[in-house]
C-alpha cells in the first residue's frame, strides 16, 4: 500500500513558524497557530511533529485535566496540546514566545495561595 | 411570356434550395476566411465583396422557409422579408464582382461550397429581373442568333477556309461518324482563329476523326453565367442533339473555362439524362493523345514560361495534371506561380463578369492579384487553356503596361507538333 | 431558491428539459436538411464523389496550403486553440466523462485537471481574441450578426463559470457549479437553433462540398 | 446558582485561573475562532451569565440529540452543559407527562425574552395531528415558545431545512423553522446529525458574547460552513491528478484516491468534517472511505443517488433521450416533408423562362 496521500499543509505551516520567530525576534510580537483548524493527512501530524523535534524544556499542566507543553527543537517554538479529564485531546496548537501564557502563575491564582499560606501561618507554629 | 417578379425570384431560390445547401448555410460559422480567399476582396478591401456576404438573400430565404425557427420569427412578423430593392443592390456583388472561380468553396473550414450556392443563386436573380443588362443581352444573342458575341455561320465558315488555307488541312464539318465533334467558343472564332488550326494539326496527326457542327459549333453558354436553367438548356441541348445527330464519341470542350463546365457538368443535368457521347476538354484530350504516343512533338520552349489555371477547368473541372504534363513536353523551363492548381487566382473576368460592362473597371482592378503573381515570377510567356481568361490577361497586362505574351496551350502544342507528311 | 435546491434543479429537471429540447431540435434539423435531398448528378464523373466527401471531412481540418494559413492566420491559431480547449473541457475532464458515463452508459479516461485548466484558459483568451477580431475587422464587423454573438457568450459561459466553478472564485461553489450546468443546458438548448450546429452538421457540409470536387475529379 | 459567573462556578469547582484560561483556549478552538480572541473570551467568559435553554423535537429521529450527547462525562462539551441551564428536554430531562410540560411554561416564565431556543426536527403542515407533543401539535408549540425566546438554534437538518421528512414528496408537508418563525433571530446548525462541537461551540458563542454567530446566506454559522469539504479534503490531490477510486473495493479505493466517481458530494457541502472530524477528530467519512453524502446542505436527500457523481444528471436521462428522439423525429419528418412540398410546389409553379422574361417592366 503505498502511502496516503498529503494537503501539502506542512511546508507552509513550517515557513508560518519561521516567519513568526523571525517577528519574535525583531518584534517581540507573539503568536499562536491552531493546529485544528487546519487539514492534516493521517500521517502528517506525526511527520510535522518529527521535524519540529523535542527542545529543551517540556512542561505538564494539571488543570481540567492534563496539559503538556514541550519546547521543539527550534527555542521559542512550543508544541501544547491540551487534554480534558477523561483524557481526550481538546485543543492542540503551536505557540511563538518566549515562554508560554499558560506557564505563567495567575494573579487570581497567586492571591489565593497566598490567602492559603496566610491562613496555614496563621494557625501553626513552628 | 411574362415579365420577371420578385414571386418568381422567391420561387426560383425555393427551386434551388438542397440539402448541401442547407448544410452550408447551417455550418456558416461567419469566420470571414472566404474574404481573404476572394480577389475582390483581397484588392479592393472593401468587406462587401466576402463572399459569404454574397449569399446573404440566399440564406435569408432559406432560413425564413426551410427552418423551424425562421419560419416562427416569420409567422411572428419578426423577420425582415427579401426585397426587389434588396435584390437589385445585391445584383451588383453577385454578378459583377464574383467569377464563379470557387476558391472560396476551397478555403472553407466548414467545406461550404460558395460558388455552388452564387451560381444557384443567380437563378433568382435572374428570374426577378435582376440580372446585369449586358447578360440579358448577350444570353438573348445566344438564344436568337446562336453566339453570345453575334458570331453566325458564315463567320466560322470564313475563318475555316483560311484555316484549311493555313494549314493546308480539310476543315470537316458535320461529319457523321467522326470521332470528336470540335466544339469553339466566339472567342476563339473571332480573336483566335490559331485554335481552328492547332486543332487540324494535332488531329490529323493523330490519325483521329473530327467535325465541326454548323448548327452547334458555340460553346459557350451564357444561360450558365446569367443563371437562367432554362436557357442554358436551350443552348446545350443544341450540342447534345448536334452530337447525337452526328454520332460522335467524344465531344470537346474548347480553350474555355465556363463552356467546358457547362457541357461537361451541366448538360447532363439541365437535360435530365446521361448523354450518349463523352465530354472532354481539349487538354483532357491532347493528354491522352501524349499517353497513347499520339502526340510528337519535337523542340523545347527556350523561354521561361508559367500557367495560368483557368478556375472552371482547375478548381472546378479537375483538369490539373494535364496541362503540366503538356508544357514539361515542350518546355524546359516552366515555372509555377505561388497559387496554383486548385489553389490558382482568378483572372478577375470569368462567370459573365467579361460580358458584363458594368464590372468592367473591378475587373481590371483586381487584375492586380493577377499582376502580383507574375511580377514575383518574371517570366517571359503566360500560358493558359481559356479564351476568356487569356482576353482578360492580355486586357489586364496592357492595362496595367506589361509586356508579356499570352498563349493558348493547344496552340503551343501545335507549334511543336513534329512534322508529318 | 438556495443555492442547493438550485443545483438540484439544474441537474434534475434543468437537464430534463435541455436535453429533450437540444435532442428534438437536433433531430428536426437533420431531417430538415436531409429530406430537401440533392438531385443525382448525370455527369459521368472524373472521380469518386463519395471519396471526395469523405476524405474532405478529415482534409479540411487543416487549411489548404501555407499560403491561405498566411491569409488567415489569426483565425485559423485563434479558432484552433479556441477549439481545442473546448473539446478537451468538455470531453477530457473527469467530471464530464462521468456525465457522458451516466447517459450513455460508457466513459473513457480523463486527463489531470490543471491541464484541463490550462487550455480552458488557453480557450478563453482565444475566445476573446476572437470576439475583438470580430469587433474591429472590417470584414468580420459586416457579416456578423446577432446570432454571432449569441453563439459566443452561449459558447462563452460554460468556458467561464466552468474555470470560476473549478477555482471557486468570487462566488460560492454551489451557485457557480449550478450555473454552470445551467449555461450548459442554454447552450444545449440554443445549438440546433444557432450557428451552433456547425458542431454536427461541419461534416454534412464538408461532405457535400467535397462530393462535389471529387465528382469532378479535383483534388481534396 | 444561577446568578453567578462562569469563572466563578468553576472556581467554586477547585479549578484554577491557569484552568479557566486552558479552558478558554479550547473554547476559542472549539469556536473556530482565532488563538487571538482567547483574552477577550476570557473577559467574557469571567462575566458570562447561566442562561435558560429549552429543547424542543418535533419531526426527527434523535438522532442530533443522540450526536450531542455522544461526548459524556466531564468533556468540554459538558462543562458548556454545565454552563447552560438546559430547562426543558423531553428526551433528557427525568420528569415526564404534566411535569415536563409545567417546566417548560415555568422556564419560558422565568426567562422571557432570554431563553435559547434549540429546536431539532421539522414541522409538518400538512396536518397538525401527524406529530403533537402532550397534545400540542408541533406548529403551536413552536409558535407558543419561539415567543418569548431571544434566538432560536435549528439543530439538524431537518430543523434547518425541512430534512428527511422533507424529502420528494413530502407526505407530511414539512418545512424547516424558519418558514414559520420570521420575527426571531434563527442560526441553523445543520448535518444528519450536526457533529457535536459545533452545537456547542453555536452555544458557547452566544454564551461568550451574548449574541450569534456571523452566518452565511443559509443562515450557517460561517466559522463551522464557511469551507468546503472538498477544498479542505486531504484527497484532493488525488482529484487533481485525476485518481479516482471506481468502486469500493477496488486499488483506487485501497490508495485512498479521490472518491468524486463514488458520488462525493464534498464539492458542494460547507460543512467542518474535514478538519474538525467526528468522535473527538478521530475521523471523518472520507477519512474512513465513504464520499460525502452532503447531509448538511438543504434538500440533499433528493439530489439524487448518494454514489452518483456530482457532475450527472438526476433522472431518467436514457429513457427521456428515447422519447425526445422519437418526438424529434416525428416532428422532423413533419417538417422536412412540408420542406420538401415546398421546393416540388416551386418546381411545378416553375414557368419558364425565355430571354425574353429577363428584363423588368418591359412587355412585348
Amino acid at each position: 500500500m503505498q502511502p496516503l496521500e498529503k494537503t501539502g499543509n506542512i511546508l507552509p505551516l513550517l515557513h508560518e513558524i519561521r516567519h513568526a520567530l523571525e517577528d519574535l525576534l525583531a518584534t517581540g510580537q507573539t503568536m499562536v497557530i491552531d493546529l485544528q483548524a487546519m487539514p492534516f493527512a493521517p500521517s502528517e501530524l506525526v511527520e510535522l511533529k518529527e521535524i519540529l523535534g523535542v527542545g529543551e524544556v517540556s512542561a505538564e499542566l494539571h488543570a481540567l485535566g492534563k496539559s503538556t507543553i514541550q519546547e521543539t527543537a527550534f527555542s521559542g517554538a512550543w508544541w501544547i496540546v491540551h487534554f480534558n479529564i477523561d483524557e481526550k485531546m481538546i485543543s492542540q496548537t503551536i505557540e511563538i514566545c518566549h515562554i508560554p501564557a499558560i506557564l505563567m502563575a495567575q494573579h487570581a491564582d497567586i492571591q489565593m495561595g497566598l490567602q492559603q499560606l496566610s491562613s496555614t501561618l496563621g494557625g501553626v507554629s513552628l | 411570356m411574362s415579365a420577371p417578379t420578385l414571386q418568381k425570384g422567391l420561387n426560383a431560390f425555393a427551386e434551388q434550395i438542397d440539402a448541401p445547401i442547407a448544410s452550408f448555410f447551417s455550418s456558416c460559422v461567419h469566420c470571414g476566411m472566404c474574404a481573404d480567399a476572394c480577389l475582390f476582396y483581397t484588392e479592393t478591401g472593401n468587406p462587401k465583396y466576402t463572399p459569404i456576404h454574397k449569399l446573404e438573400p440566399l440564406r435569408r430565404f432559406w432560413k425564413q422557409e426551410y427552418t423551424l425557427m425562421g419560419r416562427l420569427k416569420k409567422a411572428l412578423g419578426l423577420s425582415k422579408a427579401i426585397s426587389d430593392e434588396e435584390l437589385e443592390e445585391w445584383k451588383e456583388l453577385l454578378y459583377n464582382s464574383c467569377t464563379l472561380c470557387g476558391r472560396c468553396s476551397m478555403v472553407c473550414p466548414v467545406g461550404n461550397d460558395l460558388a455552388y450556392m452564387i451560381r444557384k443563386t443567380r437563378e433568382g436573380m435572374a428570374a426577378s429581373g435582376h440580372a446585369p443588362i449586358d447578360l440579358v443581352g448577350a444570353s438573348n444573342r445566344s438564344v436568337t442568333i446562336g453566339s453570345p458575341m453575334g458570331v453566325r455561320l458564315p463567320a466560322l465558315q470564313a475563318q475555316s477556309r483560311k484555316a484549311a488555307k493555313e494549314t493546308g488541312l480539310d476543315i470537316p464539318f458535320d461529319q457523321v461518324g467522326a470521332e470528336y465533334l470540335i466544339l469553339l467558343s466566339s472567342m476563339e472564332i473571332m480573336n483566335y482563329p490559331e485554335y481552328l488550326q492547332a486543332i487540324a494539326k494535332i488531329f490529323k496527326q493523330a490519325g483521329k476523326t473530327w467535325t465541326l457542327a454548323s448548327d452547334a459549333f458555340e460553346a459557350t453558354n451564357s444561360g450558365i453565367q446569367i443563371g437562367v436553367s432554362d436557357i442554358a438548356r436551350e443552348l446545350v441541348s443544341r450540342v447534345v442533339n448536334a452530337a447525337e445527330k452526328l454520332q460522335v464519341k467524344t465531344v470537346i470542350s474548347p480553350e474555355c473555362g465556363h463552356a467546358y463546365t457547362a457541357i461537361r457538368w451541366d448538360a447532363p443535368n439541365l437535360m435530365g439524362r446521361k448523354l450518349g457521347f463523352k465530354v472532354r476538354h481539349i487538354l483532357e484530350v491532347l493528354e491522352d493523345f501524349r499517353q497513347s504516343g499520339l502526340l510528337k512533338t519535337e523542340g523545347l520552349e527556350e523561354s521561361k514560361i508559367t500557367f495560368h489555371d483557368p478556375c472552371q477547368i482547375a478548381r472546378r473541372g479537375g483538369v490539373i495534371d494535364e496541362p503540366r504534363h503538356l508544357l514539361n513536353l515542350v518546355s524546359n523551363n516552366f515555372v509555377e506561380m505561388n497559387d496554383h492548381g486548385k489553389m490558382n487566382w482568378c483572372c478577375g473576368a470569368g462567370g459573365g463578369v467579361s460580358a458584363n460592362e458594368e464590372a468592367h473597371e473591378i475587373k481590371i482592378k483586381v487584375f492586380n492579384r493577377k499582376v502580383t503573381q507574375l511580377k514575383e515570377l518574371k517570366v517571359d510567356t503566360l500560358v493558359t487553356a481559356c479564351a476568356n481568361c487569356r482576353i482578360q490577361l492580355e486586357e489586364g497586362l496592357e492595362e496595367y503596361q506589361i509586356d508579356l505574351p499570352v498563349v493558348g496551350l493547344t496552340e503551343m502544342i501545335a507549334e511543336h507538333l513534329v512534322e508529318t507528311k | 431558491m438556495n443555492s442547493a435546491t438550485f443545483l438540484i434543479w439544474v441537474r434534475e429537471t434543468g437537464f430534463l428539459i435541455a436535453s429533450s429540447i437540444f435532442i428534438i431540435g437536433l433531430t428536426i434539423r437533420f431531417f430538415e436538411i436531409f429530406m430537401l435531398g440533392r438531385k443525382k448528378d448525370l455527369s459521368e464523373p472524373k472521380g469518386c464523389a463519395m471519396r471526395g466527401g469523405f476524405k474532405t471531412i478529415f482534409t479540411r481540418f487543416l487549411p489548404q496550403d501555407s499560403n491561405t494559413f498566411q491569409r488567415s492566420y489569426f483565425i485559423i491559431i485563434a479558432g484552433y486553440v479556441f477549439h481545442i480547449g473546448l473539446l478537451v473541457a468538455l470531453f477530457l475532464l473527469v467530471p464530464h466523462i462521468e456525465l457522458i458515463r451516466a447517459a450513455l452508459g460508457f466513459g473513457w479516461v480523463g486527463l489531470p485537471t490543471p491541464v484541463v485548466d490550462f487550455l480552458t484558459v488557453l480557450s478563453l483568451i482565444s475566445m476573446l481574441a476572437l470576439l475583438w477580431h470580430r469587433l474591429t475587422n472590417p470584414v468580420l464587423k459586416m457579416i456578423s450578426d446577432a446570432g454571432d454573438y449569441t453563439a459566443w457568450i452561449l459558447t462563452f459561459l460554460p468556458l467561464l463559470t466552468g474555470y470560476l466553478a473549478y477555482h471557486h472564485l468570487f462566488f460560492d461553489y454551489t451557485w457557480l457549479l449550478a450555473f454552470h450546468i445551467l449555461s450548459a443546458e442554454l447552450l444545449m438548448i440554443m445549438l440546433p437553433f444557432t450557428k451552433l450546429m456547425h458542431t454536427f452538421t461541419i461534416f454534412v457540409s464538408r461532405f457535400y462540398g467535397g462530393a462535389i470536387s471529387g465528382h469532378k475529379g479535383v483534388q481534396v | 446558582m444561577n446568578q453567578l459567573s462562569l469563572e466563578e462556578r468553576l472556581r467554586l469547582h477547585g479549578v484554577s485561573r491557569r484552568g479557566f484560561l486552558k479552558f478558554c483556549a479550547a473554547t476559542a478552538s472549539l469556536m473556530a475562532l482565532s488563538p487571538a480572541m482567547i483574552p477577550r473570551i476570557a473577559a467574557a467568559l469571567e462575566n458570562a451569565k447561566r442562561p435558560s435553554v429549552i429543547w424542543l423535537s418535533f419531526q426527527e429521529c434523535t438522532g442530533c440529540t443522540e450526536s450531542i450527547t455522544r461526548s459524556h462525562s466531564p468533556s468540554l462539551e459538558s462543562l458548556i452543559f454545565d454552563a447552560i441551564s438546559l430547562d426543558y428536554h423531553h428526551t433528557l430531562q427525568v420528569a415526564s407527562g404534566d411535569a415536563a410540560e409545567h417546566a417548560r411554561e415555568q422556564a419560558m416564565k422565568d426567562n422571557w425574552g432570554k431563553y435559547i431556543l434549540v429546536v431539532d426536527g421539522s414541522i409538518p403542515l400538512g396536518n397538525k395531528g401527524f406529530s403533537t407533543i402532550a397534545g400540542i401539535s408541533n406548529v403551536d408549540m413552536l409558535i407558543e415558545t419561539a415567543k418569548g425566546a431571544a434566538a432560536i438554534v435549528a439543530v439538524g437538518s431537518c430543523a434547518a431545512f425541512g430534512g428527511l421528512p422533507k424529502a420528494n414528496p413530502n407526505p407530511t408537508g414539512a418545512v424547516s423553522i424558519d418558514m414559520i418563525i420570521k420575527d426571531k433571530p434563527i442560526i441553523n446548525v445543520p448535518g444528519c446529525p450536526p457533529i457535536p462541537v459545533v452545537m456547542t461551540g453555536v452555544l458557547a458563542h452566544f454564551l461568550t458574547f451574548g449574541t450569534l454567530p456571523e452566518l452565511d446566506h443559509l443562515k450557517r454559522p460561517k466559522a463551522f460552513y464557511g469551507q468546503n469539504i472538498h477544498d479542505r479534503c486531504y484527497r484532493r490531490p488525488f482529484y487533481e491528478r485525476g485518481q479516482f477510486a471506481e468502486t469500493f473495493d477496488d486499488e483506487g479505493a485501497k490508495k485512498g484516491w479521490c472518491l468524486f466517481k463514488l458520488g462525493c458530494k464534498g464539492p458542494t457541502t460547507y460543512n467542518a468534517c474535514a478538519t474538525t472530524k467526528w468522535n473527538g477528530g478521530v475521523s471523518f467519512p472520507i477519512e474512513s472511505g465513504h464520499g460525502c453524502l452532503g447531509c448538511s446542505e438543504p434538500n440533499f436527500w433528493d439530489a439524487g443517488s448518494f454514489y452518483a457523481p456530482l457532475s450527472t444528471p438526476i433522472g431518467h436521462v436514457a429513457q427521456n433521450a428515447g422519447y425526445a428522439l422519437a418526438a424529434g423525429a416525428l416532428a422532423g419528418a413533419a417538417i422536412g416533408f412540408a420542406n420538401k412540398q415546398k421546393s416540388s410546389q416551386a418546381i411545378e409553379k416553375h414557368e419558364e423562362i425565355t430571354v425574353n422574361d429577363l428584363i423588368k417592366g418591359e412587355t412585348k
